[in-house]
């Protein structure tokens, strides 16, 4: 029973950061040391994204184990991406040390992040409909918070603004999503909607169909894919770099996992999508929504002047390769492919998480150091910070997908998985988007390499928590080359296991 | 474990010097280079392996273990070096020490960044050659493009952005399409096969397993034939690019003018080799059915990248310009030796490799001597360079009139072998009035390279820069006169590396030759 | 005593000791006294001495020599790629006259270019030397292959040779020019070196194993070999027609000869090494090497003999207007690089090689007296500026005349003898058997006169008269490193005739005929080389037979003898006395636009570099503009639209919060409506 | 024992008309707050449903699940203010079509 | 199973009160007249909680809904309305 317990120490590591945190501000409000909260916030990250890997590849626990009535779940899917959530958050807070070095209510800004955290890893242990909703917005609502953090600065209210209101409307479509859910299988537990899904479909196709696509709608926002993903340039771009960071890695994680909980588990594609008992082909409306975002994230990143809207339509564009492993779900590859897809694609965001995770704590420190955004703001930076700025390159190209981190072998990973589960042109798709996106993430390595510097730039200081937490990223993304042999048996057992 | 450390040196070495003070980079690296040349020539000396590293042949210096697993495919870390490989390593290791000596006088800037990359390229390009896994052999072949993108960006000349993004991209796209290309192959193998390495997946598609590729949800299938046809040409197209052949060459003479001269000598003589390399390995080693079947189209295009390329350099009036677009046209005979599918071509082909890398090499590296000197590579903009530089000079008339094939010089050798492979081809139709549509570049090259030389070298001494000419310093000329001691070597002796590529290549023909 | 086979071991020594003197002449020449010359010479005299030694061991022993030496690549196929030593009868007589050649050349120089304190010698000196060790490999190459090799080094040379005075202008650009004209040829030759290859499998020359002895059996139907598809006959007269091309390019033969006037820009002793002696030899030395494979084949033949014999008229015609020395001397090697032709063509095998021989004499001799002329008139070449030089340079001046009736043909200097035998053997071939051969005789009649003309001209204007410069009154003295070259030479053009004195063998039935007998000597039998052979093989395949005018040998020979005599003296009276007197006119004006058709030698260099800069760069800048404007403007196309849709797409991005919900309810809608419809919901 | 009640379609024609009010308000409306309030519509709407078919079907889940939301809804719209106020400090207004200089 | 018909009365025109109370919502100029609106639509839907036999919810409706939500949408309309034009006057 005790054992039964620990598979939440992941989770726990969030809550336990967040509420020392509160007592941390509670008791000491005026004198407290930014670097204690900060260690917190990692600690807590380090230990869940640990507690998770241990999960994860030891047999410490038997997997999966529901929990409070079959609510909650956690298996391998939901350890991968606790482990992704914890990464970042401790990268994130690390990173966070050096750059609200100065602002006010930094208790508030740890207690947030480890809060949000706590919210996206009950998404990826959600098991019902239910609990899919409230950790959403748990995780949500402290991330409009946070894009706000800077409450002085227009572009973060604005940002704030927008990501809100979108997120608003999103959240409420979703909703009525679950409520339409409901009222077609009549419960909320996903085995019990799966159960239920297929009479559903044949009695009522119209409210089960609405309701799908309409909670497809909501996971979309999340995960910012085309056309839920106008809040995501905004955001990004206008939140602090390191909550950018953590929305554009974790948060997006976060929708994926609920992504892939929600639709594998609870709609069976043959259960509400066979000729007889029609509902939704969700696998359809994914391929569609994989293509769209994927092209027109990365077509609108090719012309940015700066470099973090750049950055933000990137993201879109690799939300983009992620849908693939759901629109690869078309049942003619076999079990085998649509495992290997669907954990590529959780592959993808693991290594996402840390490459894409780095280039906007790369960010952050320009934000430090008050450059500018745009891309001439980085011209011959990396005579000034050459360690920086090899981190960076590590990002952009492995991001890009050349093989000098793992993004490179979960993009691969991500098109063997389409091509095995037939949908080669969607390989394709993104070997095309992929040549695209090397000639703009390339724009950001020029500047900083090839372009001659601007005179008056001044660096001062080099802030070695973000220096430590951008390192880090980069050694990661480099060792996930080779090391992503670690986690890609357990991925692919954990989409086998959720399909 | 040779290889490894083939691989393992530099790049710990470009760690270091990458971190060393500038002042001391270039002698480092220069050190540094020195071990894995020496590693490769005593790799040369031992070599035991024999036949091809594709088609079971006896791999020397092997190295197997586990990496990765994904479906139903094992991704391994596998490296070995056959006939064809080896020399190709040894090559890159000679020309990157002997860059590294051609930089001493123009990297005046962030030479630690400058040596760090060489270094690191070097790593990847013996990685490239050695590798004998699909996935491996692609970390390194795109490892590669890396370091070459910012010795382009960071080290060029005016436009070094335009051409560094230019080559970067094109070049990456290519890769792409090859990838798509060589997957689809192994998809098509299905079960036949296991892992992707290189060996196996050769051997299975001789063995003809080579099945047809489902497309779910349509319930069509792609045949087995137009499978394999459609993949050899996403192959032919991807690596035509990084060879480069006509049509797809346009970013060369723009990486090229751009490059610094230790990079041209590089991307000349070692990257672009990594093209007709992978042609060799995969189209035509995996696909010898489809090869034969595109003879005529594919020799077509080797004849149009031998004779457009060489009248592309007769117009061009930039030095560096020149010999890049000759690097097409002497391409072209690569391809023109790889498609006779003949003991001479193919092994022509593979020794064409060698002398063209030595030779280009030669040349862009001299270009380079007279550039650090005269600050213009105009051929308009000096004349009587001979004047004051008469061992350059000299050396580059070596160069020049190995280019055009002199025999006597690794040039002629190869030259020579790819039309006789090319003149008796089975494979070909009408193979005699393609070898010697495409022999016609020996004339135009000539003429190309003896107008520059006569109008750059020669006459009055004139040159329109402000510069003091003198003497080539001491490590330049050590660099350049090795090379032509190397290609006159090559040239008189190509029993030294030939026994050993037709040993390699000798399987690839048979393949070819037997079919009907 | 040494075995035979033991000097024939020597025999790569030849080439080997030049070799050595490049080296060394290139890596310390700088250092040397002599720059490198005393090592040239020493190299050459050492291959000279061999080569008799050679020569002598052929003649008496009668046994031939044709041995792999080294091997290329090892023959894992067919082709049989290595490098050996051919001796024979041929071969080694031409080694003995190169390294003659090469040897007073050495001599010459160390008089011609150190008395000039020239910088650079290293670098001439080390090009003699690569030279004749081309030259001579090239000589005793046992197969296509090896010939090609070195023909190819010894055209390397000729361009640093030509170039050597690199500082001015139009050295460098002649230089270009010789290598570039016969590079074309050479390219022909390649093809056909593959071909004869990829065809016989084998490029040696002799033995039943040589590709000629192949050609003929697989004609005979006796073997087959790969053609290609084509009739044995039609494909084996393609490949003799493209190893042609090589031969016509290095032996500066219509219409590949303009580079050879051009290449008197080189220093003197170069032109009688190279462009006059030796090199431009080598493509008729190349025809007679493989001889018995041309001999198979008429058609061929005959075009050489064609060729042969425009070459030689129309040569003739622009020398006779030159002011230059230099010039009228390279136009007449071009004209008598013609009767070579013409001979090979005529089925005269022996008669090309007796030309060839007293021709290599004459000629070097020529160009090392006009180069004692230059020397001496302080490097002024125009004939018009010299005159009277005949009293002050006394051994230049007989030497001189010496050569030059050799040259003109003038009984009994070598080159009558030399030159009757070709037109003999052309008039009978063409009586007898193919009438075409004819107008070869014609044309070569013709050049006869002509060439009395110019030679006798040059003669004139150069000695006779009155100085007409300051320099001419008063010439620069030379050295006996120049007259013992000269004086050597001297004789040999005079007596060099009675090497092979046909006529006198035919009508005395004495056997004076000593380069015939040699050239069909026993040690030629065993190789397939020897002259009778040649002659059976033409005789055979090509259908030559002898024809005589009144049905006598005797008398066509004596008709065509004095013929030929006459137009000689004609031609040379003619310039006597229109040049004589002590201040002559400059006749040729009197031609009228026939003389700018000839001083601009028939416009062949203008069509030339028309195809050269009008054609092929024109050409080139077009591909050029095609390829930076449709090959890379596609290129470039296709980013610039990618940029161009991703700015549009963008632009979706509003930054108005309501249109973003509008899009979002708008796709939802679409969304469900798309599904209703599939679905059937409604 | 199954109630007899108002049929379930009934709610949720109901429930779909409030949310496309909802949804049209957000669509037409430029203040922040009418923005907030018709996001209130919506989710009342989701509200309904849930507690329809947790009669129909005979399951407190649905009921349970409102008042998740109800609370969950209270703190949006918390955070909503608060964002909106930060909005009204910095752009002196509360119109959302106001901010727009992060775009495309 | 018939359907009493009071009910049906009661949730037509709780109904009829939810989507008109809504429309006036989102159509009504006066961001405080939608404020009331909105509080006119939720108590409504409270009665359609109560015909649902979901009293407590209902309560809750009311507490958290008009108690919380409105009175915290109250204050905002106050702290953000523009000080001049007609919208400023508010009932006395």
């Amino acid at each position: 029973m005790s054992r039964h317990w620990l598979v939440l120490a992941p989770a726990g590591a969030f809550l336990a950061a967040a509420l020392a945190l509160f007592v941390i501000d509670a008791v000491d409000r005026d004198s407290t040391n930014p670097t204690v909260l900060s260690a917190v916030a990692t600690a807590g990250g380090v230990v869940a994204a640990a507690a998770s890997a241990v999960l994860l590849l030891s047999n410490a626990a038997t997997l999966p184990a529901e929990l409070f009535g079959g609510q909650l779940v956690v298996d391998g899917t939901s350890l991968i991406f606790t482990f992704i959530f914890g990464s970042v958050t401790a990268l994130v807070s690390l990173a966070s040390l050096d750059y609200t070095r100065g602002l006010p209510f930094r208790a508030e800004y740890y207690l947030l992040v480890t809060l949000a955290a706590t919210g996206m890893s009950l998404m990826a242990s959600a098991n019902s409909l239910a609990v899919v909703f409230v950790a959403l917005e748990l995780s949500s609502l402290p991330s409009y918070a946070l894009v706000a953090y800077l409450k002085h600065n227009r572009g973060s209210v604005e940002a704030a603004l927008k990501y809100f209101l979108v997120g608003a409307l999103s959240s409420s479509i979703l909703l009525y999503g679950i409520s339409l859910v409901y009222a077609a299988t009549g419960s909320l537990l996903f085995a019990d909607v799966a159960s239920a899904a297929g009479e559903a479909a044949a009695t009522y196709p119209g409210v089960l169909g609405v309701g799908i696509l309409l909670v497809l709608g909501g996971v979309a926002f999340k995960t910012a894919s085309v056309p839920f993903h106008f809040w995501a340039p905004a955001a990004y771009e206008g939140a602090p770099a390191p909550v950018a960071a953590f929305l554009s890695s974790a948060s997006k994680a976060a929708g994926f996992v609920v992504a892939f909980r929600v639709f594998v588990v609870a709609f069976p594609i043959d259960a509400v999508a066979n000729p007889s008992t029609y509902a939704v082909d969700w696998v359809l409306a994914f391929t569609v929504l994989a293509v769209l975002t994927m092209t027109i994230g990365n077509f609108a990143a090719a012309t940015q002047e700066e470099v973090k809207r750049m950055l933000a339509y990137s993201s879109i564009g690799h939300a983009g390769y992620v849908l693939m492993g759901l629109a690869a779900l078309t049942g003619v590859g076999g079990v085998d492919a649509e495992s290997t897809a669907l954990g590529a694609s959780m592959l993808h965001l693991l290594v996402y998480g840390f490459m894409n995770t780095g280039a906007f704590l790369f960010i952050a420190l320009g934000e430090h150091w008050e450059l500018g955004r745009t891309f001439e703001a980085y011209n011959g930076l990396a005579e000034d910070a050459p360690v920086a700025c090899v981190a960076m390159t590590v990002f952009m190209f492995s991001l890009a997908g050349l093989p000098v981190g793992g993004g490179f072998l979960s993009k691969y990973f991500l098109v063997v998985g389409a091509i095995g589960a037939g949908v080669w042109w969607l390989g394709a798709v993104l070997a095309v988007n992929s040549a695209l996106s090397l000639f703009y993430y390339s724009r950001v390595v020029k500047a900083m390499w090839i372009e001659a510097p601007a005179d008056d730039r001044e660096i001062e200081g080099y802030p070695p928590a973000l220096y430590a937490a951008i390192v880090t990223a980069a050694v990661v993304t480099v060792l996930l080359l080779p090391g992503l042999a670690v986690f890609d048996g357990a991925a692919f057992d954990a989409a086998a296991a959720l399909l | 474990m040779l290889v490894e450390a083939l691989i393992a040196v530099p790049l710990v070495g470009a760690a270091v010097v990458a971190v060393a003070p500038n002042e001391y980079a270039e002698r480092l690296a220069l050190g540094v280079s020195a071990v894995p040349l020496v590693g490769s020539l005593y790799m040369y000396l031992a070599f035991d392996g024999s036949g091809n590293a594709l088609l079971g042949g006896d791999v020397a210096y092997e190295t197997f273990f586990e990496w990765l697993t994904l479906g139903p495919y094992a991704v391994n870390y596998h490296v070995g070096l056959d006939g064809v490989s080896l020399p190709l390593v040894v090559m890159t290791t000679v020309l990157t020490t002997l860059s590294i000596l051609s930089a001493w006088t123009p990297i005046d800037d962030r030479q630690r960044q400058f040596y760090g990359l060489m270094l690191f390229m070097e790593a990847a390009l013996v990685g490239v050659f050695a590798a004998l896994d699909f996935l491996l052999w692609f970390v390194f072949w795109e490892a590669v493009l890396v370091p070459m993108y910012f010795l382009i960006g960071v080290w060029g000349g005016p436009r070094r952005k335009y051409a560094a993004i230019k080559f970067f991209v094109y070049t990456n796209i290519a890769s792409l399409v090859m990838f798509i290309g060589f997957f689809a192959l192994v998809f098509g193998l299905g079960d036949a096969v296991g892992s992707t390495g290189l060996p196996e997946i050769a051997q299975a598609l001789r063995a003809g397993q080579l099945g047809a590729l489902g497309l779910p949800g349509t319930g069509a299938a792609i045949p087995a034939d137009v499978l394999a046809l459609s993949a050899f040409v996403a192959m032919f197209v991807g690596f035509a690019v990084k060879v480069p052949v006509v049509p797809f060459h346009t970013w060369l003479p723009d990486a090229h003018v751009e490059a610094p001269t230790p990079a041209s000598v590089m991307l000349a003589g070692v990257l672009l080799k990594m093209g007709t390399y992978a042609l060799l390995r995969f189209n035509f080693t995996m696909l010898p059915e489809q090869a034969t079947t595109l003879a005529v189209p594919i020799a077509a295009v080797a004849v149009v990248s031998v004779i457009y390329g060489a009248l592309l350099a007769l117009a061009q009036s930039d030095l560096k310009r020149i010999v890049a677009y000759s690097s097409v046209s002497s391409m072209g005979y690569v391809i023109l030796g790889l498609v006779a599918y003949s003991y001479y071509g193919v092994g022509g082909a593979t020794f064409q490799m060698i002398a063209h890398g030595l030779i280009s090499g030669l040349l862009f590296m001299t270009v380079g001597v007279f550039y650090n000197a005269t600050h213009t590579r105009m051929v308009g903009d000096m004349s009587g360079l001979a004047d004051r530089m008469p061992v350059t000079a000299s050396v580059f008339v070596a160069g020049a009139f190995a280019y055009m094939g002199l025999p006597l010089m690794a040039g002629f050798a190869a030259e020579l072998f790819i039309f006789l492979g090319a003149f008796r081809s089975t494979v070909l139709p009408a193979a005699p009035l393609f070898t010697a549509a495409a022999m016609f570049g020996i004339v135009v090259v000539a003429g190309y390279l003896l107008w520059a030389m006569q109008r750059s070298l020669f006459g009055p001494f004139r040159l329109e820069t402000d510069y003091d000419v003198g003497r080539a310093p001491v490590h330049d000329v050590a660099a350049i006169v090795t090379l032509v001691g190397l290609i006159v070597l090559l040239g008189t002796a190509p029993e030294l590396l030939y026994d050993m590529m037709s040993d390699a290549t000798i399987d690839v023909v048979e393949m070819g030759g037997e079919l009907p | 005593m040494v075995t035979v086979a033991g000097i024939y071991a020597y025999a790569p020594a030849i080439a080997a000791l030049p070799l050595a003197s490049f080296l060394v002449a290139l890596f310390a020449g700088r250092w040397l006294p002599k720059k490198g010359a005393l090592a040239g010479i020493l190299a050459t005299g050492g291959s000279l001495v061999l080569s008799a030694v050679t020569l002598v061991e052929l003649v008496l022993t009668g046994e031939g020599y044709d041995e792999r030496l080294y091997t290329f690549v090892a023959p894992a196929e067919t082709f049989d790629l290595g490098f050996g030593v051919l001796i024979d009868p041929l071969s080694a007589a031409m080694l003995v006259i190169v390294s003659l050649i090469a040897f007073l050349v050495h001599v010459f120089s160390l008089g011609y270019m150190n008395d000039e304190g020239e910088p650079g010698l290293p670098r001439y000196y080390a090009g003699l030397g690569l030279f004749s060790f081309s030259m001579l490999a090239f000589v005793f190459a046992s197969n296509l292959l090896m010939a090609f090799v070195f023909f190819e080094l010894v055209g390397l040379c000729s361009w640093l040779l030509i170039g050597h005075w690199y500082r001015e202008a139009a050295p460098p650009s002649a230089a270009k020019k010789a290598f570039l004209v016969t590079r074309f040829g050479d390219y022909f030759f390649l093809v056909g070196l593959v071909g004869v290859l990829a065809t016989f499998g084998t490029a040696r020359f002799a033995g039943e194993g040589g590709f000629p002895a192949v050609a003929e059996h697989a004609l005979a139907g006796e073997t087959t070999v790969n053609t290609f598809g084509f009739a044995p006959e039609t494909w084996f007269a393609v490949l003799g027609l493209l190893v042609l091309g090589g031969a016509l390019g290095k032996s500066a033969q219509f219409p590949l000869h303009t580079w050879l006037p051009d290449a008197m820009e080189g220093p003197t002793p170069v032109s009688a090494l190279i462009h006059a002696a030796t090199m431009v030899a080598a493509g008729v030395f190349l025809l007679a090497r493989m001889y018995g494979f041309y001999a198979l084949l008429p058609t061929v033949l005959a075009i050489i003999a064609f060729t042969g014999g425009f070459t030689a008229l129309f040569a003739a015609t622009m020398a006779v207007v030159k002011d230059e020395i230099k010039q009228v001397l390279a136009y007449s090697t071009i004209s008598q690089y013609g009767y070579m032709m013409l001979a090979l063509g005529a089925g005269g095998y022996v008669a090309a090689f007796f030309h060839l021989t007293t021709h290599a004499v004459f000629k070097a001799l020529l160009f090392l007296g006009a180069g004692s002329v230059i020397v001496a008139m302080h490097h002024e070449e125009d004939m018009w500026l010299m005159g009277g030089l005949k009293e002050e340079m006394r051994v230049t001046y007989l030497t001189f005349v010496a050569g030059s009736l050799a040259l003109a043909g003038i009984f009994p200097f070598a080159g009558f003898w030399s030159k009757d035998e070709v037109l003999f053997e052309t008039l009978v071939h063409g009586l007898g058997a193919n009438p075409l051969l004819l107008g070869g005789y014609l044309l070569g009649l013709s050049a006869v006169f002509v060439t009395g003309f110019y030679t006798l001209r040059m003669v004139m204007l150069t000695f006779h008269g009155d100085p007409r410069t300051d320099a001419a009154a008063d010439p620069h003295g030379v050295g006996w490193n120049v007259k013992f070259p000269l004086a050597v030479l001297g004789v040999l053009a005079t007596v060099g005739g009675y090497l092979n004195p046909a006529p006198l063998a035919k009508l005395t039935g004495a056997e004076v005929d000593f380069l015939h007998r040699y050239l069909d000597g026993p040690a030629s039998e065993e190789l397939l080389t020897s002259a009778h052979h040649y002659g059976d093989l033409t005789h055979k395949w090509a259908g030559y037979t002898a024809g005589s005018v009144a049905g006598s040998e005797s008398a066509t020979m004596l008709a065509g003898a004095g013929l030929s005599l006459a137009l000689a003296l004609a031609g040379a009276g003619t310039a006597f006395v229109l040049y004589r007197g002590p201040d002559p006119d400059r006749h040729t004006e009197g031609l009228g636009d026939l003389r700018t058709v000839l001083v601009s030698n028939y416009y062949q260099d203008e069509y030339q570099v028309w195809l050269a800069e009008g054609l092929t760069l024109r050409a080139a800048t077009a591909a050029d503009t095609f390829d930076q404007g449709v090959i890379d403007g596609a290129v470039d196309t296709v980013s610039s639209v990618s940029l161009f849709s991703g700015d549009r797409l963008r632009r979706l991005q509003t930054g108005v919060v309501t249109n973003y919900a509008a899009l979002i309810a708008l796709s939802v809608l679409l969304g469900l409506a798309a599904f209703a419809v599939v679905g059937g919901w409604l | 024992m199954v109630l007899s009640s108002v049929p379930a379609e009934y709610y949720l024609v109901l429930s779909a008309a409030v949310f496309c009010t909802g949804l049209f308000g957000i669509l037409t409306r430029e203040n922040a707050l009418m923005f907030l309030m018709s996001v209130e519509l919506m989710l009342n709407a989701a509200n309904i449903n849930l507690v329809a078919f947790s009669f129909y079907w005979g399951t407190l889940t649905g009921q349970v699940f409102t008042l998740f939301t109800m609370a969950l809804a209270a703190a949006e719209v918390a955070i909503g203010i608060g964002i909106i106020l930060v909005l009204y400090r910095n752009f002196d207004d509360v119109d959302v079509t106001g901010p727009t200089t992060l775009r495309w | 199973m018939a359907v009493a018909p009071y009910e049906m009365l009661a949730f037509l025109l709780f109904a009829l009160v939810t989507v008109g109370a809504s429309l006036g919502v989102v159509l009504v100029r006066d961001v405080w007249h939608s404020a009331l609106m909105l509080g006119v639509a939720l108590l409504s839907v409270a009665i359609h909680y109560v015909l649902l036999r979901a009293a407590f919810l209902a309560a809750m409706q009311v507490l958290v809904y008009v108690g919380g939500v409105l009175i915290l949408i109250t204050f905002a309309v106050m702290l953000v309305r523009r000080e001049s034009g007609p919208e400023t006057e508010v009932a006395p």
